[in-house]
């Protein structure tokens, strides 16, 4: 923790960034985003195992742009979530100074998107076994089972859209669901609302979901949304060999291969 | 009670499966009537939102067809489908939406035949599963009152 | 004894419907009941709720005169959702209307003075409300003065009415539109309203002068129009806030504690001023 | 009317319940699923879950539902008909277990549906709703009514207001209204005379944080301030704050349609979204979040005191549990009230 708060110090002080996001202490054992511009307050910086919302978020955020180039402390979904972001032409190697924090803890600098590249591969996207077993559950329920179990999970759903604006990968300033020439998904949060709208975001998300699980954290009633984007994850390494996140690949979505599996066409 | 005749909505690609359908027409071969054809430029065209929206109005089943492999007006627009279609099936397979109402073809412009078989088994299947009550249940939002959450 | 659903629409037929502009249309609108049409009050300024069933509400105001009763006329500009379906309607047909809704020109106010009014492109349809208001009631008031601009000749609206001012020897009428939008036959100003406005540079004296139009138009009107004299409290304009319910209470349209759809959408210049920038 | 104060014995609460489900209410209460407690449907007693702080969501959705009817349109050849709302469709309904922070929302609300021109669906609802709620005995740290007028044992916008004692087998009941008098006079042998409760004493402890007149007025003078971005760079521009509010009454009207039948209808929508204020030319006079949220603040505590003589905030702490980001309304306002003029 020292060494971050020296390092973004040293990086505001120096004129590299004009601002540093990180975590602060929140309110009663919460912890938040911060954003320093000041190097005095870098103090403020802290980093535990509760730091786990994805800050990457904000590096679209038109506010934050204003301010100037960023320092971001970037966890290992944060890191990827950085890779994806590039790929997607929405960053490059000049546009954040990354903080890296590894696995363990550990304060990394990188210079290059490469070299974050280099680091995440080193550790495959892994469901937890938890999640594992619930998807498997799901799995094993009949057809009709499934269709009660999601219309009866997603049905509380009042459609704030805290999923979408904790996720760093909807940087899309007029979403989908806001498009109405044709009215694509229903604007009141019924039934159909709702299946349509978490359909259509778990789509939108096929491979390109870094797996930070910010969506189902967002949720102020705790809808299990994640679930859809982990078991489409885990359905895409099964169908396409691999799910990885990299600068130079394309997009699982928009790319192809001849021998794709067509056993299900007739 | 008169008996259930299923509403199916066909997407299809204007190359092959359009042409393909139209030939069954002009063959003179007979096929169910239960389908409505809607003509798309390419099945890369066809977003699964579309399909989505079939069965929000009340299909009970869908079809989508298009240019078999590498036969593509386009070159590769159907290889881009296929590869949203595994996904999208698979979606919505663990979303308990239920995959049997959705066939996917190819159909090329001399298989006339072909489609008037597809919609002929399609229609039997439907036949069999059943107006899609599940969908219909959480479409038909009209006759639902208030929503209190 | 309950209040009436104030959600629930009056249902008017489209009576006739003049194509003003490229993607600009007047729809002249009939009650379909009759005792509700007969009932009907508004006063200029006002505006209304326009609904097309299974597309939504889109707010815009009345452009008829009060003075005009049987009917209400409204001008829109095809643009979202709710304007496209309108735009292709057919006479006959039937739309929703909730209203009136909002504060009103001071007209009684303006009794023995000069009207300036000064409208840019689209915005000329409020403002045409409370111009015929005026000279349906030609005696109560002065001079009247009337400048029109759009971007080209093609975009003004209300041609046949602006030919039928130009004759009126009560109504000094100047139309221009913007360096590029003349054509061969243009007898008109060219330029952008506020140096026309400048150039024309019409007396301050006993005049209320009333500007319409988008918000950079307005921008650079106000300050020509203080250099001629006009004080705020003798400048009024329209705001279009977005809004979904007409009465304060969707959330949508406040500029600080005002809401325009209930305190507005006519403010003066002066009140105007009072406001954060939010609009 | 003046409150009418009697006990109760929990037996007998039960009872009261029981009899209300007798009498055709729908009744409403906290139920406890996934680890959350929401208001729902409730038939048994035993299904009331009565360990809670606060519901995740406030009761505002049995009056305000998230969705809800206006009328229905019939679109036929050319001529379309209309089918009013029906005051007759809406039940009878009670909320039980109403936090006092809850049942002071829909003095807001009221006053939002009713200024001016009266809300006819609203105040259907209301007027078929009887607020039964309960004191609190206990609070947590987001909670902060006593700062915004209100307290662990306020009266204010219930019907009924009990009070446990100690160990909660005996409640104190406070009859505030008429329609709270009604539903007594449904068992008045359930009730008996108050000996002389002393309510206060088993009410949470909740010390005032700040005070809103001072904050209102401070506001006047704080559009401009660069306070606003300061707090809401964090804030993600998500509804979650004002869905879960008990006051906040934002809403969108849209056609839902199918075939040729169809209704208009209200939904929820938030200040915060970035959409809410956005005109189809592209212009949106609150373009960035800080405005957004410049909005949500002055709304509750400026324009509302100066508009409806009501503050549009009651203090439950709703909105600074759901945040994802932390946004927390207590120590905005806090740090707001700490400025020096």
């Amino acid at each position: 923790m020292d060494e971050l708060r020296k390092r973004a110090h040293e990086l505001l002080q120096s004129g590299e960034v004009k601002l540093v996001i990180g975590y602060e202490q929140g309110n009663g054992n919460k912890v938040r985003p911060v954003f320093i511009t000041n190097p005095e307050d870098t103090a403020k910086l802290i980093f535990d195992s509760r730091c786990v919302q994805n800050l990457a978020v904000y590096l679209s955020k038109p506010e934050v742009k204003t301010i100037g180039k960023p320092a971001i402390v970037a966890t290992l979904p944060v890191l990827r979530t950085i890779i994806q972001l590039a790929s997607e032409n929405q960053l490059t190697d000049d546009s954040a100074v990354i903080l890296g924090i590894t696995p363990d803890g550990a304060l990394r600098n990188f210079s290059t998107l490469e070299e974050i590249e280099t680091f995440i591969n080193q550790f495959e996207i892994q469901l937890e076994e938890r999640d594992k077993k619930i998807i498997e559950q799901i799995n094993q329920m009949t057809p009709e089972e499934r269709w009660k179990f999601w219309v009866d999970t997603l049905t509380p759903c009042f459609k704030c859209y805290a999923c979408r604006a904790a996720c760093p990968m909807c940087y899309c300033t007029k979403c989908t669901v806001e498009q109405n020439q044709p009215q694509w998904i229903p604007v009141p949060s019924h039934q159909l609302g709702n299946l349509e709208w978490h359909f259509m975001r778990a789509m939108h998300m096929a491979g390109r979901c870094v797996d930070c699980g910010a969506c189902a954290r967002a949720c102020p009633i705790s809808i299990p949304l994640n679930l859809l984007t982990k078991k489409m994850m885990e359905d895409m390494k099964a169908q396409f060999g691999e799910y990885r996140i990299a600068i130079k690949k394309g997009n699982p979505m928009s790319t192809f291969k001849p021998e794709d599996s067509e056993t299900f066409i007739r | 009670m008169s008996e259930f005749e299923p509403k199916i909505v066909a997407f299809v690609c204007n190359w092959c499966t359009y042409a393909g359908a139209d030939l069954t027409g002009t063959s003179r071969i007979k096929y169910a009537s239960n389908v409505r054809i809607v003509r798309f430029p390419c099945t890369g065209r066809i977003d699964y939102m579309l399909l989505m929206k079939a069965f929000g109005e009340g299909a009970d089943g869908i079809i989508v067809s298009g240019c078999h492999p590498n036969d593509c007006h386009y070159t590769s627009g159907n290889f881009h489908a296929r590869r949203r279609w595994i996904v999208f099936r698979n979606l919505c397979d663990f979303m308990g939406i239920d995959i049997r109402r959705i066939t996917f073809s190819w159909v090329s412009a001399a298989e006339g035949a072909k489609w008037a078989d597809l919609v002929n088994s399609t229609v039997a299947t439907i036949r069999e599963l059943g107006p899609y009550e599940g969908y219909q249940n959480i479409s038909n939002y009209l006759k639902k009152e208030e929503n209190h959450g | 004894m309950t209040d009436k659903n104030i959600y629930l629409p009056y249902l008017l037929k489209i009576e006739k419907i003049t194509r003003e502009a490229p993607g600009v249309k007047t729809f002249r609108l009939k009650f379909v009941n009759e005792e509700e049409g007969n009932n009907f009050n508004f006063k200029a300024g006002q505006f209304g709720e326009y609904s097309i069933f299974g597309k939504g509400e889109s707010t815009f105001c009345i452009a008829s005169s009060p003075t005009r009763k049987g009917y209400i006329e409204c001008t829109f500009r095809q643009a979202g959702k709710v304007t496209s379906a309108l735009a292709s309607c057919e006479e006959g047909s039937e739309i929703g209307f909730r209203g009136p809704y909002g504060n009103t020109f001071p007209l009684d106010e303006w009794k023995g003075k000069n009207l300036l009014f000064i409208a840019g492109g689209i915005a000329l349809p409020p403002m045409r409300c409370v111009i015929w208001n005026a000279l349906d009631l030609r005696e109560n008031f002065g001079n009247i003065t009337i400048l029109y601009g759009a971007k080209a000749v093609d975009d003004l609206v209300y041609k046949n009415e602006l030919k039928e001012w130009e004759e009126r020897p009560d109504v000094n009428l100047i139309t221009t539109v913007d360096p590029g939008g003349e054509t061969p036959d243009w007898k008109g100003q060219i330029g952008f309203v506020p140096s026309v406005l400048e150039k024309a540079a019409p007396s301050s004296e006993n005049t209320v002068a009333i500007v319409c139009g988008p918000p950079i138009m307005i921008k650079f009107t106000f300050p020509v129009l203080e250099k001629l004299g006009f004080t705020p409290e003798n400048i009024y304009t329209t705001l279009e806030n977005r809004m979904k319910c007409g009465f304060g209470k969707c959330g949508r349209c406040n500029v600080g504690e005002v809401y325009v759809c209930k305190d507005g959408p006519v403010f003066t210049y002066e009140q105007l001023k009072s406001l954060p920038a939010e609009y | 009317m003046t409150i009418k104060r009697l006990i109760i014995q929990k037996t007998s609460l039960e009872k009261f319940f029981d009899v209300l489900i007798q009498k055709g209410k729908t009744i409403y209460a906290p139920k406890r699923k996934n680890e959350k407690i929401n208001y729902e449907v409730v038939n048994h007693f035993s299904e009331v879950c009565d360990d809670y702080i606060q519901t995740t969501q406030s009761a505002k959705s049995i009056i305000f539902p998230r969705t809800e009817k206006l009328f229905n349109y019939n679109k036929g050849k050319g001529n379309i008909t209309l089918e009013d709302f029906d005051p007759d469709q809406v039940p009878e309904a009670v909320i039980w277990g109403v936090r006092p922070c809850d049942a002071a929302g829909f003095i807001p609300l009221t006053a939002i549906f009713n200024w001016d021109s009266k809300d006819e669906i609203y105040n259907t609802r209301f007027e078929k709703t009887t607020i039964i709620a309960f004191s609190c005995t206990s609070a947590d740290e987001s909670c902060f009514c006593t700062s915004v007028g209100g307290n662990p044992g306020n009266t204010n916008g219930a019907d009924i207001l009990l009070t446990g004692m100690g160990d909660k087998n005996l409640f104190l009941a406070e009859v505030i209204t008429e329609k709270g008098e009604k539903a007594v006079s449904f068992a008045p042998n359930l009730f008996e005379e108050d000996p002389g409760i002393e309510k206060e004493k088993y009410l949470a402890d909740l010390p005032k944080q700040f005070n809103q007149e001072e904050i209102k007025d401070k506001l006047q003078a704080f559009f401009e301030s660069d306070l606003w971005k300061k707090q809401s760079l964090r804030c993600l521009g998500c509804g979650a704050c004002a869905y879960v509010c008990p006051t906040c009454a934002c809403f969108d009207i849209q056609d839902e349609v199918h075939g040729k039948e169809g209704k208009r209808v209200r939904c929820w929508d938030s200040c915060g979204l970035s959409l809410f204020t956005l005109h189809t030319s592209g212009h949106n006079p609150r373009s960035v979040q800080s405005q957004r949220w410049r909005q949500r603040l002055m709304h509750k505590f400026s324009y509302m005191p100066q508009r409806l003589a009501v503050y549009g905030c009651t203090g439950c702490g709703r909105c600074s549990r759901a945040c994802p980001v932390d946004m927390n309304m207590l120590e905005h306002l806090i740090s707001i009230q700490e400025i020096q003029k």
